[in-house]
């Protein structure tokens, strides 16, 4: 996204309202995060202690998640520089 | 991914906050527009099976291509979207009523 | 709805609390529109590059789901008004 | 499609700032159930084969029977929960303790 | 959740957010559970009246729904004071 | 449940902003994973039969090893984010750019 016709206060206001937007963005990714690995690993309800094999199942998945929305990001920022076209001189 | 022209830059010192509104719209939009696309690449490209914690070369080579498609498709209806827009917006008017 | 015993100054406040609200509803409908044609009609990631029918596929999604949500939006109208009783006289 | 009484019309000239945010809440109230409805109604009606952009006779038949019948069961459960609303805001109530 | 080291004007300020955010959980849960309920028990469109087999199952689904959450948001108080550890003397 | 530190008391007296929005953050936090957890033990523990509308014996057990169970799950990928969580944040943060 491009700001530069803001003004330094526009830019300081926006700014702040970026920052609070990505800490919410995190969050929802850190639970959408939990969520997905829990209904995808935990399908035994005969206890309420995660096995093992379900912690293993959790670890993996949440490692491959960050890894997966890392990778969409860099794949998403490149496209929508592109999108935005070259940035003037 | 930009449905909105920039306003004109009117106002000057202060904080227009028209302009404002539609920027934050605009962030509100890409981050949508992220974690959707986020979550379809997920379930198109990574298998629910997590033998390890790295993607491997297929899923990798799968999430660039499915967001370039993702990004494709977004075009395709942001297009159609500029056209039928008014429509549409007069569409979700009828909801309410003052 | 009906905000007809709001004073004046209260429903200036609401016409714009529900310009914004429709704006936002209007990005959401966007962005779920793209989605769900994305999740539909795209499955084969071979390669980047749309194809012709998996693009026709969209043209044709995102035609219906126009349509789709302008008749809920009638008959949801309709039914909440409905619900709503006859206006006073 | 209204769980809120209105408030008394006590304030006169400015705003009434607690009758905003019930009318924002009922709002946010109709607005998410007609994206619920929209998102439903799609999953019962629209054969996602899109080899044309019109809604059939059959389909359109099935969104104004299926926004009908969402209408039904939102009053159904309103009924029911009017009578149980205290204990369910209860419940959520102790998620928080300050 | 602690907010004793907040001060009283913190407190009073953070009662009213919960209770703004209270109100919306309860009808974020009300509008889940009409969704909920018509995508599982809704599934003949030859009518647009509910059949008595129909509301019988919107019924029972809405009761189960409640009990459900109650017991959740029991279960959920229980751990999360847990985690929060021991109320300080 | 919780990922933040709470601030210093530093302010007295007036309200410290940024110790109510890190507040309102973990309330937001605590209220999402609430709802996802109503969602997912649904999913997991209720037969979508509905021949009556008490939850029996097995699905009462299963409700509350379901939450316990999330609550792990929780806890262990909490672990794993607050270390490799400067990374994700940066992910998030390369999304815009001022």
């Amino acid at each position: 996204m491009d700001f530069s016709q803001f003004n330094s206060a526009e830019q300081a206001h926006m700014t702040k309202i970026i920052e609070k937007k990505q800490m919410q963005d995190f969050l929802r990714l850190y639970s959408g995060l939990v969520e997905r690995c829990f209904n995808t690993c935990c399908n035994d309800f005969t206890s309420k202690a995660l096995s093992s094999k379900e912690e293993q199942c959790v670890l993996n998945c949440s490692d491959k998640f960050l890894k997966h929305s890392e990778r969409v990001g860099q794949r998403f920022a490149e496209l929508n520089a592109e999108a935005m076209g070259p940035p003037k001189p | 991914m930009s449905l909105f022209g920039r306003g004109s830059p009117t106002s000057s010192g202060g904080v227009n906050h028209e302009r404002i509104e539609m920027a934050v719209n605009e962030i509100d939009m890409v981050s949508d527009v992220f974690n959707r696309i986020v979550s379809s690449c997920h379930s198109k490209c990574i298998s629910p099976r997590y033998a390890e914690g790295d993607l491997n070369k297929g899923e990798s080579v799968c999430i660039d291509r499915c967001v370039a498609k993702f990004f494709e498709v977004n075009k395709k209806v942001g297009e159609k979207m500029q056209s039928a827009g008014a429509n549409a917006q007069a569409t979700g008017a009828s909801t309410f009523s003052l």
